[in-house]
């Protein structure tokens, strides 16, 4: 992908000056469609009536956790074999938006349920999965603080994050087993009995919508840590530096 | 450890402990700093207020820095001037500095803002030394102090210790280098055959 | 529009996750604000980046 | 020179929450014990809902016990430790702040975090009321004990096993008021008020015990 020749830091924040503003008018414009379309388009579920509306976020919100996770499965790749410089940069910048694109689907998942199940959560098998993503995003996060040296956090966070990749899919499949085992399938399919086109409209472009929106706060997020890396080492060399100035004698570098 | 060991320092002079390595020199400067207990025998300090114990008199410079990497080289400083408590002595003319003041007579002031982790083993060892200018006491207890140091900052430390001499200080150092200061008293820790110390334990 | 008898929770469900999109946004923007700060700081101290060879590759 | 007892609380708060600080760890610990548990125990919302006080305590006192070993242990491997002996202030107050520090960025999230996790256990709000009620009381008296804890197995290498082994059997006591005060609220022979105020007891019992213990063992630990 041409995305990935931008590999020297300065020429991608000048990559990043170019695209974001069109890039953020094309989300605020999808995301006017979008929200116009599944509150005047769509129609009443039969027998959800307007709860049903709330599936326009959430199910968009699920998706968006698992492409967060694969951009950084893709990012783990590019630091560990292929050695990108921006990789790791990628990585870390996915993980706290895929975080909170994860307590979305966990909360519109939570409120949706509510008026079908009674409760605010049941540990129907989707959300489960979700929620065990949202403990290894936070893991991931929390890894990346533990280091300062961001290199070697880097590396650590990529091998977490692959190991991760594999587990996925295992993880989605024992919770279903785990949930089927305990309970009669869930008699509510969140997607919908048929994809009817009035409703599958409004999902697309709303899906679309937040993919956009994802990718705008990841390159935004991106710059800042190019810009934090380079804060870092300039203040590295700040500290080794002889004493700028004739302030005191000066110190040879240690 | 010790064996019947009595020695008196005068104000205004430093004690160079010297001795092979693992004679307990390092020992002895912990004792004094009230990290090891006493089996027998005291520490006293002439001059002083009575009832505050003699280690809470004294500065210790050890091997480790006592620095956080976390926190900035001011915010590790600026914790030490206000957590430790200042003492007086009857002949010590206490001269403290402010943290900046310190940082910059010890060539680290640039650094004065940048986390403590950026810094090089021998800045670390100065800001640790810095603690020792920032909050007065009239004893310096210190392990090796011109290790890690290159020709230059060992001298301007020389210099600090002189100062500190000059105003009425005491310091009790153990060292292999020849240090030449000021007035200087030397005590020399031999290893007693352990023969003669087993004869008189029984 | 009527948005029936759960309308709350459309509402709230729709309003927590504008809300979450914009801690999102108020963090980029607050770090990058922090990061520009800090690098201002550091020119003016006069600590210079790489040689200019480093910036043409 | 500000004040020496503000300097270390705020110098402890900063460490816990800065690049390599513990602080919100022992939260994510605590989320992930009490998602995993139906997973063992089987999504069974009845059951859990009876049983959920009980998860919440215990996942506290466990996550509360993950980030104490480092109490003592992260000043003693470069050398504060030491100097804070020396630094003529009285050690069972410093040890009391430090206690507090760490309770305001470990056991305070938990507060925060329990009537959320509630959700997942289907408590009903009076049940998350009286667990997060209980638990603003308990975690100081678990943050309090661990410290003897920790400052007994400060000189470890790999205190943090023998901390929890140390620590538990004095914290039962606090655990079993705290659940049974949660169970007071809920089910109505006993009133909430009596098992809570032991609680609260307990934690002020410990808030004297703790530092006393911790101090003298931290001098001990000092040769």
């Amino acid at each position: 992908m041409a995305f990935w020749d931008y590999a020297n830091p300065t020429r991608f924040l000048r990559l990043v000056q170019v695209v974001l503003p069109w890039l953020a008018g094309l989300c605020v414009g999808l995301f006017a469609v979008g929200l116009y379309m599944s509150f005047f388009v769509a129609p009443e579920d039969y027998q959800q009536g307007d709860t049903v509306r709330i599936m326009y976020i959430h199910v968009p919100a699920a998706w968006l956790c698992m492409m967060c996770y694969s951009v950084m499965t893709i990012s783990s790749l590019g630091t560990l074999v292929w050695k990108h410089p921006l990789a790791d940069v990628s990585a870390k910048a996915a993980a706290p938006i895929g975080a909170a694109f994860t307590f979305m689907a966990l909360v519109t998942g939570s409120l949706w349920g509510k008026p079908m199940w009674g409760t605010y959560w049941e540990w129907d098998a989707r959300l489960t999965s979700v929620l065990v993503l949202f403990i290894m995003y936070l893991g991931l996060m929390t890894l990346w603080r533990t280091m300062d040296d961001p290199i070697k956090a880097g590396k650590a966070a990529a091998v977490l994050t692959l190991v991760g990749a594999l587990n996925l899919p295992i993880i989605k499949f024992s919770v279903d087993w785990w949930n089927t085992l305990h309970q009669p399938a869930s008699v509510f399919r969140f997607d919908g009995p048929t994809i009817h086109p009035d409703i599958l409209w409004p999902l697309l472009v709303m899906a679309f919508a937040f993919t956009t929106l994802f990718f705008v706060l990841h390159l935004m997020a991106m710059r800042n840590e190019v810009l934090r890396r380079r804060v870092r080492s300039l203040r590295l060399r700040a500290a080794s530096a002889a004493q700028p100035g004739p302030a005191a004698a000066a110190q040879p570098a240690e | 450890m010790f064996q019947d060991l009595t020695f008196s320092v005068e104000s205004g002079t430093a004690l160079v402990v010297t001795g092979a390595n693992g004679i307990g020199k390092s020992s002895l400067l912990r004792t004094l700093a009230g990290l090891v207990a006493l089996t027998s025998g005291t520490i006293r300090l002439d001059g002083a207020d009575e009832d505050k114990p003699p280690h809470e008199f004294a500065h210790y410079f050890g091997h480790q820095d006592a620095v956080k990497p976390a926190l900035s080289v001011l915010e590790n400083l600026g914790f030490w001037q206000s957590f430790a408590a200042p003492a007086e002595a009857e002949s010590y003319l206490a001269q403290t500095m402010t943290p900046i003041g310190a940082l910059d007579l010890l060539g680290i002031g640039h650094t004065a803002h940048l986390p403590t982790a950026y810094l090089s083993a021998g800045q670390k060892r100065r800001l640790s030394l810095a603690r020792l200018l920032v909050t007065a006491r009239p004893i310096w207890l210190m392990d090796e102090p011109t290790s890690a140091l290159d020709k230059a900052s060992e001298q301007q430390l020389l210099d600090l210790m002189d100062r500190h001499l000059a105003g009425g200080g005491l310091i009790v150092t153990a060292t292999h280098t020849k240090l030449a200061l000021a007035r200087t008293q030397a005590l020399h820790l031999e290893a007693q055959p352990v023969a003669a110390s087993i004869a008189e334990d029984d | 529009m009527d948005l029936g008898p759960h309308a709350s929770f459309i509402l709230a469900s729709y309003g927590l996750c504008v809300l979450t999109v914009l801690v999102l946004f108020a963090w980029v923007f607050l770090d990058k604000a922090a990061q520009d700060k800090a690098l201002s700081e550091l020119a003016a101290q006069g600590v210079k980046r790489a040689q200019p060879k480093k910036e043409r590759s | 020179m500000r004040n020496w007892a503000l300097v270390l609380f705020q110098r402890d708060l900063q460490l816990s929450v800065r690049i390599g600080g513990s602080a919100l760890v022992g939260v994510l610990f605590f989320l992930a014990v009490v998602t995993v548990i139906p997973f063992g125990i089987g999504p069974d919302l009845n059951l859990l809902s009876r049983i959920g006080p009980g998860l919440l305590w215990i996942g506290a006192l466990l996550a509360t016990l993950l980030g104490l070993d480092r109490l003592f242990q992260a000043d003693r491997d470069d050398g504060t430790l030491d100097l804070i002996l020396m630094a003529g202030r009285p050690l069972e107050v410093v040890v009391l702040i430090k206690c507090l520090a760490h309770w305001v960025g470990t056991g305070l999230p938990l507060v925060v975090a329990a009537p959320f996790l509630g959700i997942l256990l289907n408590l009903d709000p009076v049940a998350t009321a009286a667990v997060t009620a209980t638990l603003f009381a308990g975690t100081p008296a678990l943050t309090l004990i661990g410290a003897i804890g920790a400052s007994l197995t400060v000189t470890l290498r790999r205190g943090g096993l023998l901390l929890a082994i140390l620590v538990i059997p004095l914290a039962v006591p606090t655990l079993i008021f705290g659940v049974s005060a949660t169970d007071a609220a809920v089910r109505d022979p006993v009133p909430f008020m009596t098992p809570f105020l032991i609680l609260c007891a307990l934690s002020l019992i410990a808030a004297v015990v703790g530092p006393i213990a911790s101090a003298a063992a931290l001098r001990f630990a000092s040769d």
